[in-house]
């Protein structure tokens, strides 16, 4: 077991439990602090695969505007997190248990991908991954489409939100 | 020795259904939306896992990865000004007494 | 190799020899090598702080019309020793039904989200932590943590002076997270790179703040929003919310904060002479005359670096001490409807005109950007003025008349 | 950039000049002028390059200036369009864009700039004076400047990008065009002041009246093209296309079926008869008998400048129009074509100059007098002679623009005397109430006379004498002795008319108060006169015949080896003959001398011997065509096709079809719409809708986390189904 595993497999006990934090903690500023630190690991988890744009874009989206966003809707809406105490509903065991059957049947599917203990195949050398990434989003050869609706549909979320959440006026 | 593909593998099929549980349980909705960052992260950890382990030459994981990302913010900014919205009607944002819409 | 010419990676192998020479195998000795060098950078970083909080103070004086601390030490250059051990020996209080653990969290966060933009800081060509091909979105990433650390301490102080303090810096730091991203992307487009040793080099002929003063200005403006800093410092506006999110930190956690501020200012005066003047580099090709080689040793990149940080900070402090505070609305107002745009504006303007200039030589490149530039500041002053004029025309119609007897 | 492109580019600056004007700098006078004599400036230009390129070029009537494109597929092949400069065509454009460029200018003084607006000028009215006060406290009436002075430059524009457009055309489809868009501004410029009636009347009279010879040549066209496939004159005008459409019997089915009941007709070929549809477009454009009825009453235009255009331009489009078409009725076997134009040309001449020795209207002279030398020209090509024709149009169009011009501005000159006197009963355009304006305005004088001299054939210096006497030689060689005594005796009755006009304008004492106040007009106005005057005296010595006593051979006939190599055979020049020279000399100078000698003493209409009642109510033609023409389809507009066939027949039809309409709409509603679709279908789905609505909703419990429970434990359940089943 090299250092390089022994880090990966921190990072992921990281994520797992914070992730069962995030769904099980009663304070719901908690969860989404946790949150947080799921979305740290799965940044640092990024920067080990050497997806360095991700692992920044993780940062500041995720983090620096997602985790903000959720933060701010906790306090907007707080009064309701100190009047109750149980926060999970009557039939969470039916859920874990579908949850668990999702789980081995993902992993049954996963697992069965051709030589799945494979090690990394090697990056090409001459180009600069960043920049590679930049020109398939915009160049036509590439996902320049998908990309464009992906803005189209964030400036109608935004105009949305903004409608939604804004105090009416005239009312 | 580095990391084997199907620890990824493994690791987002536990955060996906670990997010599952959490938007199947919790009362509150924005921590049912905690539970879809959850699942959407598990789902990006397998692109780039595959984009990486596969061919990096081709974008295409990463590519998809960022739209994900603007597909979850555009989620994350609608769904909690609904529950916002939501919550100033009605005054709760406990998931199962939003039922107007039942019969 | 000489000291002279590369001293971090010859100390490191120095380093490395006497660990091995220790008996360590090779992988222990470069990650504790590793570790050294990021403790040396750490304490680098908190030693200049040190030196700043004296710099800011004198300075803070002279705004002032004071001669500021002259007591300790020669022009009181002890006197920030004397503020830290008061701070390390004050009591350090955890409000009542604060939240503990994020309590204590967040001016750790605080300060390192700031250290952390150190990894990516080059003093000179090769003295620096890493060169990161994402660097300035790391700049905003670390920015983000910083927002995080606000909330938590806001937050898990149990007090709504703290509160209101980070909600009105969170809104602050995420508004003007965007036109910083937008102008960001300027240098990014003339450079061609993200990382900032790579917008450092491009730099050698002619520095971006000729090409795109306009994006300078709004660099500058973002930064100091960034920063919480007057004229946008309502977060801790001490005339209505005491002292905003760290009202209820004493002691070093206090420090910690400061500290953080302080470091940052300087930090982003440094980004401002890497992103607009060329860094520890930008000699407008003078380096290439063989009487003037010596401008690429190390340490006099590193000086020249230092020295232009320095002029950003002051920039930094003297709008701190020259303005008033802004009421939120404006402030925010004012991002969105004024910076985004005209960062929006900008970044078009610069895009296009890059495209089509590059075939030509430097001189005329440099000059037609210029000139856009230029443009556009004079059509955002004509437009402002006249915006002012009619708001200023309907305001007089609509106050009361002076009655003529 | 080579000739070829450069002459497409030609007409196009009077067009955008249109397009600005009209689109744009309406508003201001300044600039509405500056854009319009700009263009009029570039076009004179682009066309004086192209001439002097022309004259450059070594036998250019073999190397003419063509280029073409494809236009429109027609089936398989194209209709091209194109450019050519010929010889004939330079001299043309030559003149067009020396005329054009000097109407323009001064169309700026006629139309008063930099006078004050009028006390209560109208738009659609002539202007009728403003009122000032000097330093003094005077107060003057003074010219006032035209209300709609942007829009005839407008106009003005249009038209020229029309008369190069014709000019420059290498095919009779946008020769067509350019005539067509100088029709419609000649509608317009005729109509110009639409406040008068009489200027409503006479725009539509001189729309309608060339309408009438437009559909002709439009069949002309039609008929040729189907003939031969093409409307290019390179095309048409091949030896073996002609010979071919000569030798065609153009009615031979009728001639069979009537044998010797027209003999006349049935001896036409093709290309007489198609030569003859094309002449007819000419004789409406270029006013010959008998459609020359709205030239005089196109003199109700802005005065001088529209007349002018009418007159010394668009006319001549005519007169180039019928040259061009010269091989295809010279083609004619039977020479009936020929001798057709010949008879119309001559006629024409003769009638129109009696008209015009009894009119007392200084424009409707001039307007008989161009109807009678247009005459001239046609009976030059009725006889043969192509150079002399196209001669006479040249030099015509200069001192015939030179007269008008003159004119307008002795009418400009009057109106001054007229605002002077404040008496507004008397007309600036009457001679009678004009004399000794010699000393008054004296360039405008010297210049007429010059222009004058011209037009009566003044011998040796003037260029009129040359043109017309070559067409008068021309007809005596060919023994076309008809002719040459019409033409003679039109000439004669010419230098008399002119004479009395100079007469009675210029000579003798002021007549009236007006005249004695009478002044110089701007230089915007004399200048295109000396520039006018000057061709009019020197553009008759390109064309001297060479076997001329004492003066031919000093210069070589330049005009007719140039202009003659247009055809395919080289016209022969006439051979010298003392007959001709001698009757146009004398008919000349005899008008001259006998114009003067009747008229100098001549002070009223009252004693005016001349003024006959046929030739002063022009023959009776418009009565005659009011009384033919007019009157019947009036009748026929008003009685059978409105009241008859409009309100009796097709209103009856078309009401008992709506009637039928109504019938059939009631009952499908009542019978069909009501019950079936409405109860049946509409009413039924929405029922069937409810009624399973109202049954299905409690399985809807509103709690958005069990709906998604359900739905996975359903996914898992297909999940596990499709693994133990399928896999």
């Amino acid at each position: 077991m090299t250092a390089e595993q022994i880090f990966f497999l921190l990072t992921a006990a990281v994520i797992l439990i914070a992730a069962l934090m995030v769904v099980t903690v009663r304070k719901l500023l908690h969860a989404a602090l946790w949150l947080v630190l799921v979305l740290f690991g799965v940044a640092v988890l990024y920067a080990i695969l050497q997806a360095n744009f991700l692992a920044v874009v993780q940062l500041v989206v995720y983090i620096g505007a997602i985790a903000i966003l959720f933060i701010f809707a906790d306090m907007l809406t707080r009064r309701d997190l100190r009047d109750r105490p149980g926060q999970t509903r009557f039939n969470w065991w039916v859920a874990a248990l579908l949850g668990l059957a999702i789980f081995v049947g993902l992993l049954s599917a996963l697992l069965s991908v051709p030589n799945v203990n494979r090690t990394p195949a090697a990056l090409p050398t001459d180009t600069d991954l960043v920049a590679a990434l930049g020109t398939a989003l915009v160049s036509p050869q590439g996902y320049v489409l998908p990309f464009e609706v992906a803005s189209v549909l964030l400036l109608a979320a935004l105009i949305g939100a903004v409608y939604l959440a804004g105090v009416n006026k005239k009312s | 020795m580095s990391i084997p593909l199907s620890w990824y593998l493994v690791l987002a099929a536990a955060l996906f259904c670990i997010g599952l549980y959490g938007v199947l349980v919790r009362k509150n909705a924005i921590a049912i939306l905690l539970g879809v960052e959850l699942m959407l992260n598990a789902v990006n950890i397998n692109l780039v896992a595959f984009w990486r382990y596969l061919d990096p030459a081709q974008m295409a994981g990463q590519a998809f990865a960022v739209i994900v990302f603007a597909v979850a913010a555009a989620e994350v900014a609608v769904g909690l000004a609904l529950i916002i919205s939501v919550y100033r009607r009605r005054k709760t944002v406990v998931a199962d007494e939003i039922d107007l819409m039942k019969w | 190799m000489s000291f002279w010419n590369d001293p971090i990676n010859f100390l490191a192998d120095w380093l490395n020899g006497v660990l091995t020479g220790w008996g360590l195998p090779a992988g222990w000795a470069t990650v504790l090598v590793y570790l050294v060098g990021i403790t040396v950078l750490v304490v680098f970083a908190m030693v200049l702080d040190i030196g700043l909080v004296w710099v800011e103070r004198k300075v803070v004086a002279r705004f002032q019309d004071r001669l500021g601390p002259n007591r300790l030490g020669p022009f009181g250059l002890i006197q920030p020793f004397a503020d830290i051990i008061k701070m390390v020996i004050k009591e350090d209080i955890t409000p009542a039904g604060a939240d503990k653990v994020l309590y204590n969290i967040a001016p750790v966060l605080s300060a390192a989200s700031v250290i952390m933009l150190w990894a990516i800081l080059p003093l000179a060509a090769n003295i620096y932590g890493v060169d990161l091909n994402v660097g300035l979105l790391y700049v905003v990433a670390m920015g983000a943590l910083g927002t995080l650390a606000v909330i938590m301490a806001g937050w898990a102080s149990n007090n709504k002076y703290a509160l209101l303090g980070a909600f009105r810096m969170v809104a602050n730091m995420v508004a003007y997270e965007i036109p910083m991203v937008i102008v960001l992307l300027i240098p990014t487009i003339l450079a061609g790179t993200m990382s900032v040793i790579g917008i450092t080099e491009a730099q050698r002929d002619i520095w971006f703040a000729l090409l795109s003063p306009l994006g300078l200005i709004i660099f500058m403006i973002s930064a100091i929003a960034e920063l919480g800093r007057s004229p946008f410092d309502l977060n801790e506006a001490e005339s209505e919310i005491v002292a905003g999110f760290h009202i209820e930190y004493t002691g070093m956690k206090f420090g910690w904060f400061y500290a953080g501020e302080l470091l940052h200012a300087f930090t982003f005066g440094g980004f401002a002479a890497i992103l607009f003047f060329g860094g520890y580099a930008g000699f407008f090709g003078l380096e290439k005359l063989p009487a003037f080689a010596w401008l690429n040793l190390p340490l006099v990149q590193a000086f020249f670096f230092i020295l232009k940080a320095m002029l950003g900070y002051w920039v930094i402090m003297w709008v701190k001490y020259s303005m008033p505070r802004i009421r939120i609305d404006h402030m925010l107002a004012f991002n969105w409807k004024f910076l985004v745009p005209l960062s929006l504006i900008l970044l078009a303007a610069t895009a296009i005109l890059h495209k089509i200039l590059v075939v030509l030589p430097t001189w005329q490149y440099a000059l037609g950007m210029f000139v856009a530039n230029i443009v556009i500041i004079t059509a955002t002053i004509e437009i402002l003025r006249s915006y002012g004029r009619r708001q200023r025309l309907a305001e007089q119609r609509l106050s009361p008349q002076p009655v003529e007897n | 950039m080579a000739t070829e492109t450069f002459i497409w580019l030609l007409p196009l600056p009077p067009l955008l000049a249109f397009f600005l004007i009209v689109l744009f700098t309406n508003k201001n006078k300044a600039l509405s002028h500056g854009v319009a004599v700009g263009a009029a400036a570039l076009s004179w230009l682009g066309s004086m390059i192209v001439f002097i390129q022309a004259l450059g070029v070594e036998e250019f009537g073999k190397h003419v200036f063509e280029s073409t494109i494809n236009w429109l597929p027609t089936g398989e092949t194209w209709l091209q369009i194109g450019v050519r400069i010929d010889p004939l065509g330079a001299a043309v454009l030559f003149f067009v864009a020396w005329t054009v460029l000097m109407i323009f200018i001064y169309s700026i003084g006629y139309h008063n700039f930099g006078q004050p607006a009028g006390d209560h000028d109208h738009p659609g009215l002539p202007p009728h004076g403003a009122t000032i006060t000097d330093a003094h406290g005077h107060k003057h009436t003074v010219p006032s400047v035209e209300p709609m002075y942007s829009r005839f430059f407008a106009f003005i524009g249009l038209f020229a990008f029309g008369m190069y457009t014709l000019v420059v055309s290498n095919n009779l489809l946008t020769l067509f065009v350019g005539w067509e868009i100088m029709g419609l501004c000649s509608y317009l410029l005729i109509g110009f002041w639409y406040g008068k009636p009489s200027a409503r009347n006479a725009a539509i009279k001189a729309f309608m009246t060339t309408r009438i010879g437009d559909v002709f040549m439009l069949l002309g066209i039609a008929w040729l093209y189907s003939y031969t496939g093409s409307l290019s004159f390179s095309e048409i005008f091949r030896p073996e296309v002609l010979e071919n459409m000569g030798n065609t019997m153009a009615f031979a089915r009728l001639a069979h079926s009537l044998p010797g009941v027209w003999p006349f007709l049935s001896g036409f070929s093709v290309a007489g008869a198609i030569g003859i549809l094309l002449f007819i477009g000419t004789i409406g454009k270029s006013a010959q008998w008998p459609l020359h009825v709205w030239l005089p009453d196109a003199m109700e235009g802005p005065t001088p400048v529209s007349a002018m255009i009418h007159a010394a331009t668009m006319v001549s489009a005519g007169v180039y129009a019928a040259i061009r078409m010269f091989p295809l009725l010279h083609a004619d076997q039977s020479g009936y074509a020929l001798t057709v134009v010949a008879f119309i040309g001559a006629f024409t001449a003769l009638f129109a100059a009696t008209i015009a020795v009894a009119q007392n209207d200084i424009k409707r002279v001039l307007a008989y007098s161009t109807i009678s030398q247009l005459g001239f020209m046609i009976a030059a090509l009725g006889i043969g002679a192509y150079v002399a024709a196209a001669f006479h149009l040249v030099t015509h169009a200069f001192f015939k623009a030179l007269l008008f011009l003159g004119s307008g501005s002795v009418i400009h000159g009057m109106e001054h005397g007229v605002l002077h006197t404040g008496n507004h009963h008397v007309d600036p355009q009457d001679m009678f109430n004009m004399g000794g304006l010699r000393k008054k305005m004296p360039i405008t004088f010297w210049t007429f006379l010059i222009g004058g001299f011209a037009l009566s054939g003044f011998p040796v210096i003037t260029a009129g004498f040359w043109s017309k006497d070559e067409i008068l030689a021309d007809a005596f060689a060919h023994g076309h002795w008809a002719v040459f005594i019409t033409l003679a005796v039109a000439a004669f009755l010419t230098a008399f008319y002119t004479m009395r006009q100079i007469t009675l304008t210029f000579l003798g004492e002021p007549r009236t108060e007006e005249a004695r106040h009478a002044q110089e007009t701007p230089w915007t106005m004399t200048a295109p006169l000396v520039v006018l005057a000057f061709f009019a005296v020197t553009y008759g010595w390109v064309g001297i015949p060479e076997h001329f006593p004492l003066l031919g051979g000093l210069v070589p006939n330049w005009f007719h080896e140039f202009v003659g190599s247009t055809l395919a055979e080289h016209p022969e020049a006439a051979p010298f003959s003392p007959i001709p020279l001698l009757t146009s000399l004398g008919v000349a100078l005899g008008g001259l001398f006998f114009g003067w000698l009747v008229y100098r003493n001549v002070k009223s209409p009252a004693e005016d011997k001349l003024q006959i009642p046929v030739l002063k109510n022009k023959w009776y033609f418009d009565e005659a065509y009011d009384f033919l023409f007019v009157k019947p389809s009036y009748w026929l507009a008003e009685k059978f096709t409105y009241l008859f066939l409009d309100r009796g027949v097709i209103d009856g039809i078309l009401h008992s079809v709506a009637r039928f309409s109504l019938f059939l709409g009631h009952a499908f509603r009542n019978y069909f719409d009501k019950p079936v679709v409405n109860e049946l279908i509409g009413d039924g789905t929405a029922n069937l809708v409810k009624t399973s609505g109202q049954k299905l909703r409690y399985i809807q419990v509103g709690r958005v986390q069990s709906y998604m429970l359900v739905s996975t434990f359903v996914l898992v359940l297909f999940a596990v189904l499709y693994y133990f089943l399928l896999a």
